[in-house]
């Protein structure tokens, strides 16, 4: 019986073709039906350096990388030497005989593919080496072929016959090799490696968390990015860049994120849907502006594509670790939202949450990306660009008819309501003229220091904050609502807690999960009865000191269980499934 | 915009009832007046003027004007006014602030929005000092000018703002002075008129601190441009640009040209209402 | 029988001599031997608006400015409008009848001096108002002539005789026109305003926090110092550019925070002790070159004198609002010690203490003083730079004699040891070459991605943090330790809390107070013992959110009583004394 | 420094372990060589010097130098060179890095590094592009250049690095280029040997991500200065440096004068050994 869950990696030299090999294969095993779900390891430098490219597919939804490899393919030495640990017991490696030898182990199947022979002598064609790759993998897997020909032609039909061929002919080289000298070889059990599809619903798109963020943001109405190039942020810039000004937007490449962010606070004055994404060190740069948007109360919002820390860090790898800048992070008290999408999908979605709840409380929201998230693809529904309504800014009405004088005095743009929210005007809007300004202010935006002031503004921006939480996007729930162990996560580590939930569960112990959206304020009504009936509670997340952990501690005033990882890589599904053992361990010796 | 096509603005129309916090004598009156001056002339109606500044004693000034205003974080007005600008073509963009706004904190987007060349007036009110801060050096101030961070005067060379903004590419470049405000009038106006980043650096004296550069020293100081100096000859402006003595008064260089906002929206190929269409083409290509 | 207790205002038009009013005063009254603790209220502008000084003099020590004013002094009629409802009941108000005529009223006693009218026409000297002023001041609390005579001779005697003449004629005139027009009065008694001395001891100096940070920023060595103004602490930076080339170093007025934080890591990588001062807007500024420093592992300091937030917020008021952007603001993990001083001699000690802490865990230590604590001056004993001694660096140690190869290839820079902390070179040491980076490395300081560099340095940087506490300086103990009511502060407000709490103590009740001086890491062995047997802890902090308190509430998992002010001005005694009877209370209620 | 006075190292000892993680064909491979051809003349013991950089592909140069070092963060390479040459006048600093470290987010700094005048030398490798992440315009990058954040080309000037440093009061500017390594090496020899801050805008491609500046077009465009060039007259080095082709090569101009360290130092009237009597006489002054 065919497997509907496989782990392939593609491994080898950056540059060598590890990511065109893969993209390649993904998108024809979606169009064919397959669920996927990737990841990519990019190397630490430009060029050179191992890297790899992982995809999980298979006919169930996925939520992780996958913690082991069922299928490796080895470049070269380097990427054996450090991907062949990482292989399942009884899995599969494919190699390179002109690059690597590896000695035969009990552990797993081998066999040599000559991938560069049969490109550079067979085929006269070396750069076709990465679509004989695709090839040998397709047809290990069992894809049927015609989706990777079609995918072929329409990426190099328009290129003339001879390219076209070139490739279509790497393609059939790598089918051919497998079916003539791997799979009919006795002992070798096909059934191991072949994957089933899902039932083609012909709806479903494969993108990067970045690349959904970005269509996310054209669907909420974004007209004006600022930015500054940084990994792994650089390409929401980039996309936003080619189709902003197909919807008459656009995107300034600025000189700093300082200026990024204060451009986009000009533009949301301005009157449009505004924002900038970066990593960390630009959001460390931007706190300032940040800081400035609370006070004038200006929406805007910010995309934070966490890499690892501190300072420069890790730029391509993972971590969960700005949650603290991102709630706290700015001198004085500062009003914002912080959101986190948990899977590609959600972060098309929860970008649209991200605007109307700027433009709703008029501050700041800050999405929190990780590099999971912002780098991997995966096969998504089709989104539904009709799902969340637009909110628009609660906006001055300008009066009708004469009369009006033509200029201010009278307009009240911090006007002091029940809710805290004022109207907002924006510039060309008759007797709404005001300065928006990041010193203490009254009613009409004007400079005030007295205590009456300072006191009742105050009170004002935060009762903003405080409403927020009635608004927080619904959270993912997993597992057993009604189990004894609780675990609390957020961004893509969502995705394997969800599964380390799923094997607990096989293994028969119940655990309830939650995956807030909103992380900032805290979403109470959403969390706290969660913690009903647990006995034991768990926070895991990809930090050293447990960010949102503490929060929540802060917040109701009870320890609970950090779970922690910080290897600038994400949770492994056993790791958590170990966590979670402990604490069911624990429990029975209570009783 | 109908109802601006009847009506004849007044100065007072652009004055709002926020009193100056200027001490008495201050360069920065006479910059706002001409700045009054300038917007009557062009008989904007205020609805549709933006005033962007920074932090400082000057940069307060958009609350003394009925226009909308945005009183930004210090250093930082010339990008906040390009987020205005290139979101909203429509409006009349002026940034009003110190030289320490300018060339200290906001010196590296000084250089940007240069080279950039959007279609906004960019007034310095240059007073060799940090004026709000009590008398510091600021960029432009001259070298030996003592204050109390540096009892015995500052050692680095001053910025020449007409010559950096021509390094950067500026295609309008310009030297006021808040003592003359009829010609200054008259500059802001030239500026609004040209089409691209207009800087104009104004000897605006702060009294209470900078002892060393004051309205007096000023006077002696200035000189109108020599007769035959031709705005449009950049080595003729380059070398006017980097003289230190007289201060010379007036356009100094000017380039006709796209500003940067014109250049973006030929690039605009659709309009909101072809989000859906754009939504469907780019789902189908992932898929 | 004298007071012991007096509260003085001096209030008018800012420029107009407040300050300097006050400050002659000040200075004269501490030579005399009198306890002196003042705070001002700057205008709001530069030039302009309504500004006071006040003194609180007496023979006991003072924590806090005190709540209300006992004899006011109104230049004008602003003054007297916005100062006159701080008079306490039976306080004595003096205004110059040419400026503002005030109503009888029974709550007060009140006498017209006609201050400018003396300086102009008797004296024809109208800037001897202010020393009129200072003579009629002198004349109501009763202090001894001799020590304004000496000071207005020291401060004036070297600009000729007729200068120093006029003024002491104007000293005269203030004192001659209370003794004839008020002291001589039917009705005016004299012992609610005459003012007891404590034995002179003559080793006392009246410093502002600001001075008295800087002191002991020279005590400790500092050698290099960045900065750019800003209030309230430029006059940090103003007052070191003065004194630092006394001793060898160097203060460079810098274009920008974010270049002076860069220029104090490059000069403590170059073996200086080196630092900054700034507000809350430079900090938000600093944060990505602080989290460099966390990960280079550079010793240094930064002095954030707190002002009212958010953004440009109230550049001249009072807020302790920047606790969490110093303790968790910057993206990724960072390693900071956060230590706030509590009073103005406090500053000069603390100081010290960061110096030390940078050096032996090389990290940034913030130092966190707040608008009051910058800009009041009080009398404190004459410091003793012998006190703290002087901690070094772990340095490495230049191998001796030939040999030894001259370039760099060994020099293990980040060496994993037990306590995490490695030794440091410095230029110019043989052998010691590295390459100090913001990016994960190894031992050698070599960027290095891998999972296990990533984890182990992550734990060796928190090594020192979680290490730091057992360094903590002492905290602050006021009140009855053995009692059930607690109050947590920090900072200035700890004057205020120990007051109140001498208040309750006089109502009968019993109140315990402590004021870490160490806020983060969290002083766990110091402040846990101070749990024990409290029926209730409050944590009192000029704040919204309750910043210190959230950050215990998370550190001991269990919820306090926040008690906040954030009106832009310091607690008033009053507010903390009814919070305290609250919770005395609801004690006997419990009961 | 007694063992310096007998040693005499070879380009070997300038080398770290640590080898260039550079794309091949790499332009920084070339400065990097000339650099330590550079030292090797100096005969620099390599303890005594500090290399500062920033953040991007070239920034990473330290790494492969076996002296001090200091890798920052983007664009700060010159406030932290200038915090170590204040603070310890005696190490020879050298600042190295990116056209993006340099102008983008850096340069602010820059501006004010040339007028502060720090005897430093700055070298930076100009590749016109972003080249760590993964090609987007730099503030060099030529209009037009098309690259992922700007598909249709980039739309602003070009920021012309000499022109800026002259602008801004530098009194060392010069341009080189990496294929030419020896003459590179000259020139930072003599930005070394200059007291003050020696900027030398240096051309090193990218082939990777700029396809259109390569070492092809560059070679064909360099130019060496024109023989009667006098780089000590500012006005002929200002027209030198405002003109875009040839690209000329060669120290454009230079002044002498007292650094900001020596100045710095003149100021200067006691040691940490006064600490003590200053104590005191501040003391008595507040009492
Ligand atoms: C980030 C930040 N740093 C410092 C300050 C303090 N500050 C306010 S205005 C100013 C300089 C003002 O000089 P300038 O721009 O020339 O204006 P002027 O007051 O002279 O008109 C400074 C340093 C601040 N508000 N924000
Ligand atoms: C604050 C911050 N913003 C952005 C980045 C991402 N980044 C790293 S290097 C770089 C630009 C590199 O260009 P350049 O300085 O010219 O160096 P090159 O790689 O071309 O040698 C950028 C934008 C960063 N590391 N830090
Ligand atoms: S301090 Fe100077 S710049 Fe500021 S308002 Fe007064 S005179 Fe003007
Ligand atoms: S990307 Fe460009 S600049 Fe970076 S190492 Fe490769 S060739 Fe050099
Ligand atoms: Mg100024
Ligand atoms: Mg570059």
């Amino acid at each position: 019986m065919p497997k509907n869950d496989l782990v392939i990696r593609v491994a080898g030299e950056a540059g060598e073709g590890v990511l065109s090999t893969g993209q390649l294969l993904v998108q024809g095993a979606a169009r064919a039906g397959y669920r996927v779900l990737t990841d990519f390891s990019p190397p630490a430098e430009i060029k050179g350096g191992y890297s790899f490219f992982q995809i999980r597919i298979g006919s169930r939804l996925f939520y992780s990388r996958g913690d082991s490899v069922d299928l490796l393919l080895a470049f070269n030495r380097e990427a054996y030497d450090l991907s062949s640990g990482d292989l399942t017991e009884g899995g599969l490696l494919i190699y390179d005989p002109a690059e690597v030898s590896p000695p035969a182990s009990p552990t797993r199947t081998q066999y040599p593919v000559p991938l560069s022979e049969i490109a550079r002598t067979q085929l006269k064609f070396e750069l076709g080496k990465n679509v004989v790759a695709v090839g040998v993998l397709a047809a290990l897997f069992g894809m049927p072929e015609e989706y990777l020909r079609k995918l072929l032609e329409q990426r190099f039909g328009g290129r003339g016959p001879d390219i076209l061929n070139k490739n279509l002919g790497a393609l059939e080289a790598g089918l051919r090799y497998v079916r003539e000298h791997i799979i009919n070889q006795p002992g070798f059990r096909r059934e191991l490696f072949e994957v089933e599809r899902s039932p083609a619903d012909g709806r479903r798109i494969v993108v990067s968390g970045n690349q959904a963020a970005s269509l996310g943001a054209l669907t909420a109405g974004v007209q004006f990015f600022a930015g500054y190039p940084i990994t792994p942020a650089s390409d929401i810039m980039e996309f936003l860049a080619a189709e902003l000004p197909k919807v008459g937007g656009a995107v300034i490449q600025a000189e700093d994120e300082i200026a990024s962010m204060n451009m986009v606070l000009g533009a949301s004055f301005a009157g449009k849907r505004a924002m900038t994404s970066t990593s960390g060190p630009g959001v460390s740069l931007m706190v300032e502006a940040l800081g400035l948007a609370s006070m004038a109360e200006l929406p805007c919002v910010l995309v934070d594509c966490q890499r690892a820390g501190p300072s420069t860090g890790m730029p391509t790898r993972h971590e969960q670790g700005d949650l603290w800048l991102a709630a706290f992070g700015g001198h004085g008290e500062i009003q914002r939202i912080v959101l986190a999408p948990t899977s590609v999908e959600d972060c098309y979605y929860q970008i649209q949450h991200a605007f109307n709840l700027a433009d709703k409380y008029q501050l700041p929201v800050i999405l929190l990306l990780d590099t999971v998230l912002s780098v991997r693809t995966e096969s998504i529904p089709r989104p539904d660009p009709q799902r969340i309504p637009r909110w628009s800014r609660l906006l001055y009405q300008e009066p009708n008819g004469q009369g009006v004088p033509p200029h201010e005095g009278i307009f009240l743009r911090y006007q002091l309501t029940d809710s805290g929210i004022s109207p907002m005007s924006i510039p060309g809007q008759r007797g709404g003229q005001y300065v928006a300004t990041g010193l203490e202010h009254n009613e009409e935006g004007r400079p005030r220091y007295d205590a009456e002031t300072k006191t009742r503004f105050t009170e004002k921006r935060f009762k903003k904050l405080a409403a927020a939480p009635q608004d927080a996007p619904e959270p993912d729930f997993y597992g057993d609502a009604s189990a004894e162990i609780g675990i609390i996560t957020w961004g893509s580590t969502a995705g394997a807690v969800r599964e380390a939930i799923e094997r607990a569960a096989e293994e028969g112990i119940r655990v309830a999960g939650i995956a807030p959206k909103m992380l900032w304020p805290v979403p109470d009504a959403q969390l706290r009865p969660f913690l009903e009936g647990k006995r034991e509670v768990m926070v895991a997340e990809v930090n050293y000191n447990g960010q949102f952990a503490r929060i929540l501690e802060a917040h109701w005033g009870r320890p609970l269980r950090h779970v922690n990882a910080y290897a600038g890589e994400p949770f492994k599904v056993r790791d958590l499934l170990a966590a979670i053992r402990t604490a069911a361990r624990a429990g029975a010796v209570a009783r | 915009m109908a109802d601006t096509a009847t009506l004849q603005y007044t100065v007072d129309d652009y004055k709002s009832s926020e009193k100056p916090t200027w001490c008495p004598g201050c360069g920065d009156f006479g910059v706002l007046n001409a700045l009054y001056h300038a917007m009557r002339e062009k008989n904007y109606n205020p609805k549709d003027v933006v005033l962007v500044s920074g932090i400082g004693c000057s940069s307060r000034l958009p609350f003394f004007v009925a226009t909308y205003g945005f009183h930004g974080v210090h250093g930082r007005a010339m990008p906040i006014a390009t987020g205005v600008k290139v979101a909203r073509p429509d409006l009349h963009v002026l940034v009003l602030g110190g030289d320490g706004d300018a060339f200290a904190i906001g010196g590296g987007h000084f250089m940007h929005a240069a080279r950039r060349n959007l279609n906004v007036t960019y007034v310095i009110m240059d007073n060799q000092t940090y004026g709000l801060t009590k008398g510091q050096a600021s960029p432009t101030a001259q070298r030996g000018y003592v204050h109390k961070a540096a009892p015995q005067g500052t050692l680095e060379e001053p910025v020449n703002p007409l010559l950096l903004a021509m390094a950067c590419g500026a295609s309008f470049v310009a030297r006021g002075f808040s003592g003359q405000p009829k010609d200054l009038a008259q500059l802001i106006l030239a500026g609004i008129e040209h089409q691209g980043l207009a800087i104009i650096d104004t000897y605006s004296p702060c009294p209470t601190f900078n002892k060393v550069n004051t309205f007096k020293t000023y006077r002696e100081e200035v000189a109108p441009l020599p007769a035959d100096h031709d705005p449009t000859n950049f080595e003729a402006a380059l070398k006017i640009a980097a003289s230190s003595m007289p201060r010379y008064l007036g356009v100094i260089y000017r380039r006709e040209g796209p500003s940067y906002e014109q250049l973006l929206e030929q690039r605009k190929t659709g309009t909101e209402a072809d989000l859906p269409r754009l939504l469907d083409s780019l789902f189908d290509r992932f898929s």
